[in-house]
């Protein structure tokens, strides 16, 4: 593959928040110190983003490399076809997980250069020490993915964390079942500490991972009381600077950069509501991103929205913290660091359970749609539908229909593309049909 | 008299409607080619000489459709679901469901009783659920696209298509007839293709009735008929279903008009 | 049961092929109560032992997929989507309720789909582990004591040991039959076609065990009484892959010109060749099975050793497969959008040519449409091999 | 002994191909695959024999491949496509490692060792990245197919086509046109486009110098040279390149015959009568 085009230049997106607009520097020093930190011999994981080992891994000191962050990257700035090519022709099937065949394409290609490959994205993903997915019910690829990659890198272990939750469920309530989920959470932690003394060849200092995960904690109170301030009217951030904004609290979590990052940017929006500084000047539809991982070639589409007077200052997406003193326990109680991981995971993923237990024929994910609506005040619902990831992506319609039977009929939009492939993206297209959305916003306003 | 237009950019066709005190006075239909600008002009120029105006009679210009942004004449551009929305409540004020059969997309929509669109769907990305597919097999069956309607009714013994993608579909087409198959059968068969996958749309936004059939492809009675089967509902269907959108852009022309003050 | 006596063995199988479900709605108007199932991970041992009368939801090749789009995306693998639209069309509407199993995103990510949409009196989703190490086993256990729980609240009784330890046996008889029926295919040529075994699993997980215990029965002994072998063909072909509920596909390969011989397919190998150990509390032994000796790509297998043996614990029953049925060449016939096995074809593709085997990778889309273009693809490997 | 004559007809998705050779090729036809001809090989056939001013009864052995090879009454044997532009490439191009062979209807790669096909891919699932695509855009964009090449090579600056439907691709041109884009980089940019699914495809059978291209897309120049671009090197055409399938049916032919005379074992041959093709549906 020697002539490559060069990737069309990305059009830069407008933010609304100081705090959204240091991601980039952000993100970028983070790769590249990944790559330096390979160089200095210390040690790197490939990692998954909502595995719940944030803290086990900043308190070993092990370096995480986001390997689905590098695919967006590689995604936003539109140089990812050749990675997913090069993946294709391994023989993976188009129809997979765009992030994991871009990772894969680049790590083939890497490991066959014995080098990055050239002008890689932010000067590339760093060969790791060692691959930790994970087996649960988030996604399939967090279980195949590096198993898949070792056919590049054989010598570089894998260790799966399976970390099931409770489904929800009308036969049984998931109390019932709670207390062996965390027992087996906790063994499956245990695991990986141990897979990580013997790869590093360090100790788990306990007490520092206690100190973590009381940081962590706290931060995600923080991120709650923050994006709570987004119910603002106007709205002061919408989903376009979430998208960034998200960084922090998925790929730094457990470190005290992330807490003052959400400091500031409480701040911030607190002196813009203070000035009823809105996103947009004329906001006139407050929109809720409802589902799906954003195309991160088209962010720009947000401030197509903003310029219909549309905003998003919800979303649902990388919204994956609540209020841990919301939960119907007092986590603060659970002293052993471990335990106390394995309740906050557990209690994240069924929070909307009760609520949905009161309104017969709902659902958890149909409830918290309905209370965002509530709360920030929505007029109208956007998901995207990313053609390659099952996870995030497949129950959107009938969420949709759910919604429409135990609530109320309310507009409502899917976009069809992918995350990275931009293949799947047509602009002018996907500009006819938010004008129709507005249109139909309008008309139903206007009822 | 205060005249206006509307005037629809499709991926296919372009249509032009002028319009005086919410009467239409002449319309007028054109492929829109490749140049878009020369044909929004041609396309309202026609239909001006049919209703004996010029360009600077129209008080008022809406412009929609794929092509909008190239009439470079109009005041006003208006989302094409939103004038398709429009054009069909004005023909049959209890339609509550549309379907469009464009040149690029399927939509389903529906409309509220002012005839503002309130929920809608796009058919997928592939040829192989527009009105392009009709346009292909048309061409490949060597007939002309007004009569593949009339033909496919003809049909005793529907040829089954398995293939989704609209260009296979004419070799597929091509096969057949080879193996005997009539020019009938295979349209027949088409057309249930067709009319499975918007089917499906309309079910998935829910079908509330009445529901009108709009765009080019309801000018073919035989994909018509072959939805009403499946849709187990009878279908409003306009006298000329593909200025639909066009006559939306002029209505709302017409709103527009009456609050402006025309200088003159 | 009258009509028994008319039709026996590979008849009796064609006709429960043709008609699928036939004999669940005959057992339902007797009082039955049957459970739907997807996937090969759901304990029927359990199922049986409640009383209920295990049934294998299927799609349909031959069926455009229509009704399930209403409800669900289309990025989702074309067989669950296919079970799914016959599900929605009233196939199976027989069913008392359904169960499924956390087996990959496609079935996973559907489940309140199934769930809400059929709207059954009872359903229950397993909540298997994706790892195998010991404290996934103890989980496991649970899962299986929760899932037997709900099903006793449902009959309306306890499950007991005993029940359960009556079922083991019964499903391992049955699964003792199906590799006395692959033993058949290892004579050259083979002594039964891969379509009528095919077809035969096909008909088998949609009756009762006990009945199809006796179907394959008198299947092995119809065949064993056949005169004439068959003309020889050009190859010995064996099929990996997922769920093929269809004799379509298989039956291409036989017309082209060779023997299908062995598989890793469900219904097939993989659901048939491992059985359940009594265990003195049965929830284990069924555990174990379903957890470890089941190999299929949705399960995750902790590293044993290095790569090559890592390599040879995933996929050496396959290799096992290949020497034992001596297969001259593999297709490894994988859906669109499936994510257990879309990750792991390189590395089975490489693996079995490694071996000295050749391997002609297909993704298909589940639908009878694409059957042509599959010919020649086959052909021309049958070609190469010859 | 009689000198023999072996024939290879390949009834492609567009085109119908069949050549007569002896030691080489004497005589060759090319028409057009309409809905008429699926059934009338026997007609291209005559022709062919009529060329070669044969008999049809001097034909030692006839070989079927292509899409409608199963269609051919008369043909004594049917081999896949894929083996027979195999062993046409093999024959003129021995030094090559990877075929890529774009139709009318599907494009593939083909893996060859030893003159014999090792391995293949092959699409046929959408009609992007085949020879329709280019017939299809060519015919929106109302220029002969036969030019495309040729003018792509002057383009300055290859637009981009975002669309990957053949459809939708052709009235993005159209539209590219009438922003402004020159018809060349349009051209050029449809190559690219088309070079890109295709490369993706064949990277499959990691592909492996030298290669060769052929079938009717071995005639774009414009094409050849996208290709090109993406390998990084320059790519064969063997001489006629829309006859390797029919060439290699025929070479396939005299293959059998030579086996069939060393073992000594009697061939099965058809009626040597040019019947049309029936079918039963
Ligand atoms: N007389 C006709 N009979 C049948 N189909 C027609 C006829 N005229 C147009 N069509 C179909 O209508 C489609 C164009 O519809 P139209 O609503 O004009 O679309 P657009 O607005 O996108 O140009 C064509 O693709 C063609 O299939
Ligand atoms: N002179 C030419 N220049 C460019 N392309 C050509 C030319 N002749 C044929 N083609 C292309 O070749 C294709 C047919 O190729 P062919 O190998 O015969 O396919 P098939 O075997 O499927 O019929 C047509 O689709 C057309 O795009
Ligand atoms: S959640 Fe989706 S996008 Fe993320 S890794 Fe899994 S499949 Fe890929
Ligand atoms: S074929 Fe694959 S994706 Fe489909 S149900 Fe089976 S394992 Fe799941
Ligand atoms: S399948 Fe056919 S109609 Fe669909 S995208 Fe491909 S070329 Fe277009």
């Amino acid at each position: 593959m020697t002539e490559e085009k060069k990737p069309e230049e990305r059009k830069k997106r407008r933010t609304a928040t100081e705090a959204a607009s240091k991601i980039g520097p952000m993100v970028k020093a983070a790769i590249g110190g990944t790559v330096q930190a390979r160089e200095e011999g210390k040690p790197l994981a490939y990692s998954f983003i909502c595995c719940c080992y944030d803290e086990i891994i900043r308190a070993m000191d092990v370096i995480p490399v986001w390997t689905e962050n590098y695919a967006g990257v590689c995604g936003a700035k539109r140089d990812a076809q050749r990675f997913l090519e090069r993946a294709e022709a391994e023989n993976f099937s188009r129809s997979l997980c765009t992030y994991a065949l871009c990772g894969l394409g680049f790590d083939a290609w890497r490991e066959e250069l014995g080098e990055m490959p050239p002008e890689s994205p932010w000067g590339g993903q760093a060969r790791p020490d060692m691959m930790l997915g994970s087996g649960q019910m988030l996604c399939d690829p967090r279980n195949k993915w590096y198993q898949a990659a070792q056919q590049y890198m054989p010598d570089v272990p894998v260790y799966d964390v399976g970390l099931p939750w409770p489904p929800y469920e009308d036969d049984y309530d998931y109390r019932e079942v709670q207390d062996y989920y965390v027992k087996y959470i906790v063994a499956e932690l245990k695991g990986l500490v141990q897979f990580l003394e013997k790869h590093t060849g360090r100790k788990m200092d306990w007490d520092h991972l206690s100190e973590l995960v009381d940081l962590t904690d706290r931060t995600w109170n923080l991120i709650w009381e923050t994006y709570e301030l987004r119910r603002a009217v106007p709205s002061v951030m919408g989903t376009g600077d979430a998208m960034n904004t998200m960084v922090p609290m998925v790929f730094m979590m457990a470190t005290q950069e992330a807490y003052d990052f959400y400091q500031e940017l409480n701040d911030e929006l607190k002196h813009k509501i203070a000035n009823k500084e809105g996103e947009i000047p004329d906001e006139k539809y407050r929109l809720i991103w409802g589902g799906g991982l954003p195309s991160w070639f088209a962010l720009s589409d947000f401030n197509y929205f903003n310029s219909k007077g549309a905003v998003f200052p919800v979303e649902v997406t990388y919204r994956m913290i609540e209020a841990t003193y919301n939960f119907d326990m007092d986590l603060s109680k659970v002293s052993d660091p471990l335990e106390h991981i394995a309740w906050r995971w557990v209690k994240f993923w069924t929070y909307w359970y009760d609520r949905a237990r009161q309104r017969p024929g709902s659902h958890p994910d149909v409830e918290r749609l309905i209370k965002y609506i509530e709360d920030y005040k929505i007029d109208g619902i956007v998901m995207h539908e990313a053609f390659s990831c099952r996870s995030w992506h497949v129950g959107l319609i009938w969420q949709l229909n759910m919604l429409k039977k135990v609530y109320k009929d309310i507009p409502s939009l899917i976009l069809e593309s992918d995350i990275v492939d931009i293949s799947s993206y047509n602009e002018a297209d996907t500009k006819a049909r938010i004008d129709a959305f507005i249109d139909t916003l309008e008309a139903v306003k206007s009822r | 008299m205060v005249y206006v237009s509307g005037i629809d950019i499709g991926s296919a066709f372009s249509k032009a409607v002028v319009m005086a005190e919410g009467q239409i006075i002449a319309y007028h239909i054109m492929p829109s080619g490749g140049d878009y600008k020369r044909t929004a002009k041609e396309v309202a120029e026609k239909a001006l000489v049919k209703a004996k105006l010029s360009l600077k009679d129209l008080a008022f210009t809406v412009a929609t459709g794929y092509g909008a942004a190239n009439v470079s004449f109009s005041n006003q551009e208006a989302a094409d679901i939103s004038c398709q929305g429009r054009g069909a409540t004005y023909l049959f004020p209890s339609a509550r469901t549309v379907i469009d059969i464009g040149g690029q997309f399927t939509k389903v929509f529906k409309v509220n009783e002012r005839g503002k669109t309130t929920a809608f769907l796009l058919s997928e990305k592939c040829a192989a659920g527009s009105g392009r597919f009709l346009q292909v097999i048309a061409r490949v069956l060597q007939i002309d696209l007004e009569d593949i309607g009339e033909l496919s009714l003809k049909s005793k013994n529907r040829v089954d298509f398995n293939t989704g993608c609209a260009v296979f579909a004419e070799s597929e087409a091509v096969s057949r007839i080879a193996e005997g198959a009539s020019k009938e059968d295979i349209l027949a068969g088409l057309h249930r293709t067709l009319a499975a996958k918007i089917q499906t749309m309309v079910e998935r936004l829910g079908l509330e009735p009445d529901c009108a059939v709009v765009g080019g492809g309801a000018k073919d009675i035989g994909l018509v008929k072959s939805l009403e089967e499946r849709l187990g509902c009878k279908l409003l269907l306009p006298e000329e279903p593909q200025i639909v959108a066009a006559l939306g852009a002029a209505l709302i022309a017409g709103e527009k008009a009456a609050t402006i003050k025309v200088s003159h | 049961m009258p009509e028994k006596a008319v039709v026996k063995g590979l008849a009796a199988a064609e006709r429960l092929y043709q008609d699928y479900g036939v004999r669940a709605r005959e057992l339902k108007k007797q009082g039955q109560k049957i459970l739907g199932y997807l996937c090969a991970f759901v304990p029927l041992e359990i199922v049986t032992a409640a009383g209920f009368m295990p049934f294998r939801i299927k799609g349909d090749v031959n069926e455009p997929i229509t009704k399930a789009d209403t409800e669900m995306e289309t990025i989702v693998c074309p067989l669950v989507r296919s079970c799914f639209d016959m599900a929605l069309k009233g196939n199976y509407d027989f069913l008392e309720g359904i169960v499924i199993p956390h087996a990959c995103d496609s079935i996973c990510r559907t489940y309140d789909v199934w769930k809400y949409t059929l709207n059954l009196p009872y359903a229950h989703f397993i909540n298997m582990p994706h790892t195998t190490g010991d404290s996934s086993l103890d989980f496991y256990r649970d899962i299986l004591n929760t899932f037997r729980t709900s099903l006793g609240r449902f009959a309306g009784k306890e499950i007991s040991d005993q029940e359960l330890a009556r079922a083991v046996e019964l499903h391992n008889r049955q699964r003792a039959k199906v590799r006395e029926l692959y033993e058949l295919r290892k004579a050259s040529p083979p002594l039964i076609s891969g379509e009528e075994v095919a077809r035969v699993l096909i008909a088998a997980i949609s009756i009762p065990v006990a009945e199809s215990i006796e179907l394959l029965g008198d299947v092995i002994e119809e065949v064993g009484q056949r005169g004439s072998t068959p003309a020889p063909k050009k190859a010995r072909i064996m099929v990996i892959g997922a769920q093929v509920d269809s004799i379509a596909f298989i039956k291409l390969i036989e017309d082209s010109g060779a023997w299908v011989v062995a598989d890793d397919l469900c219904p097939g190998a993989r659901e048939f060749m491992s059985s359940v150990d009594l265990t003195a509390d049965p929830i284990e032994g069924i555990a174990e099975r379903y957890l470890r000796k089941v190999k299929c790509g949705r399960t995750y297998r902790e590293m044993k050793g290095n790569y090559e043996e890592d390599l040879e614990d995933r996929f050496g029953h396959m290799r096992q497969m290949i020497d034992d049925f001596k297969v001259d060449g593999v297709v490894l016939y994988i859906y669109k959008y499936c994510d257990p096995f879309g990750f792991e074809v390189p590395q089975i593709k490489s693996y079995i040519e490694a071996k000295g085997t050749p391997v002609l990778y297909l993704e298909d889309e589940y639908s009878m449409s694409t059957i042509g273009r599959l010919r020649t693809r086959v052909q021309a490997f049958l070609e190469m091999l010859g | 002994m009689r000198k023999q004559y072996f024939a290879g007809v390949d009834i492609g998705s567009t085109m119908t191909k069949v050549v007569i050779m002896d030691q080489e090729v004497i005589a060759s036809v090319i028409g057009a695959t309409g809905p008429e001809h699926r059934k009338l090989a026997n007609r291209v056939m005559e022709e062919a024999l009529a060329k070669a001013g044969l008999p049809f009864d001097d034909i030692t052995y006839v070989v079927a491949t292509g899409y409608g090879r199963i269609n051919v009454p008369f043909a004594d044997k049917q081999i896949t496509e894929i083996s027979c532009h195999a062993k046409g490439v093999a024959y003129f191009l021995p030094e090559v490692r990877t075929v890529v062979d774009i139709g009318g209807q599907d494009s593939k790669g083909i893996k060859l060792k030893d003159g014999r096909a090792v391995d293949f891919v092959m699409n046929d699932k959408c009609a992007a990245g085949t020879g329709r695509f280019l017939e299809v855009t060519a015919e929106g964009l109302g220029v002969k197919l036969e030019d495309m090449g040729k003018l792509s090579l002057t383009a300055k600056n290859a637009v981009r086509i975002a669309n990957t439907c053949t459809v939708f691709a052709t009235q993005e041109v159209v539209s590219k046109l009438a922003e402004g884009a020159a018809l060349a980089d349009v051209i050029a940019g449809l190559h690219e486009a088309i070079a890109a699914r295709i490369y993706s495809m064949v990277g499959r059978l990691k592909v492996e110098r030298e290669v060769a291209l052929t079938g009717g897309g071995a005639k774009n120049i414009g094409l050849v040279r996208a290709l090109e671009a993406k390998l990084g090197y320059k790519v064969l055409v063997p001489p006629e390149p829309l006859l390797t399938g029919a060439i290699g049916a025929a070479l396939m032919g005299r293959d059998i015959v030579k086996e069939a005379e060393e073992k000594g074992t009697t061939l099965v041959r058809a009626e040597r009568r040019l019947t049309e093709a029936t079918f039963f549906t």
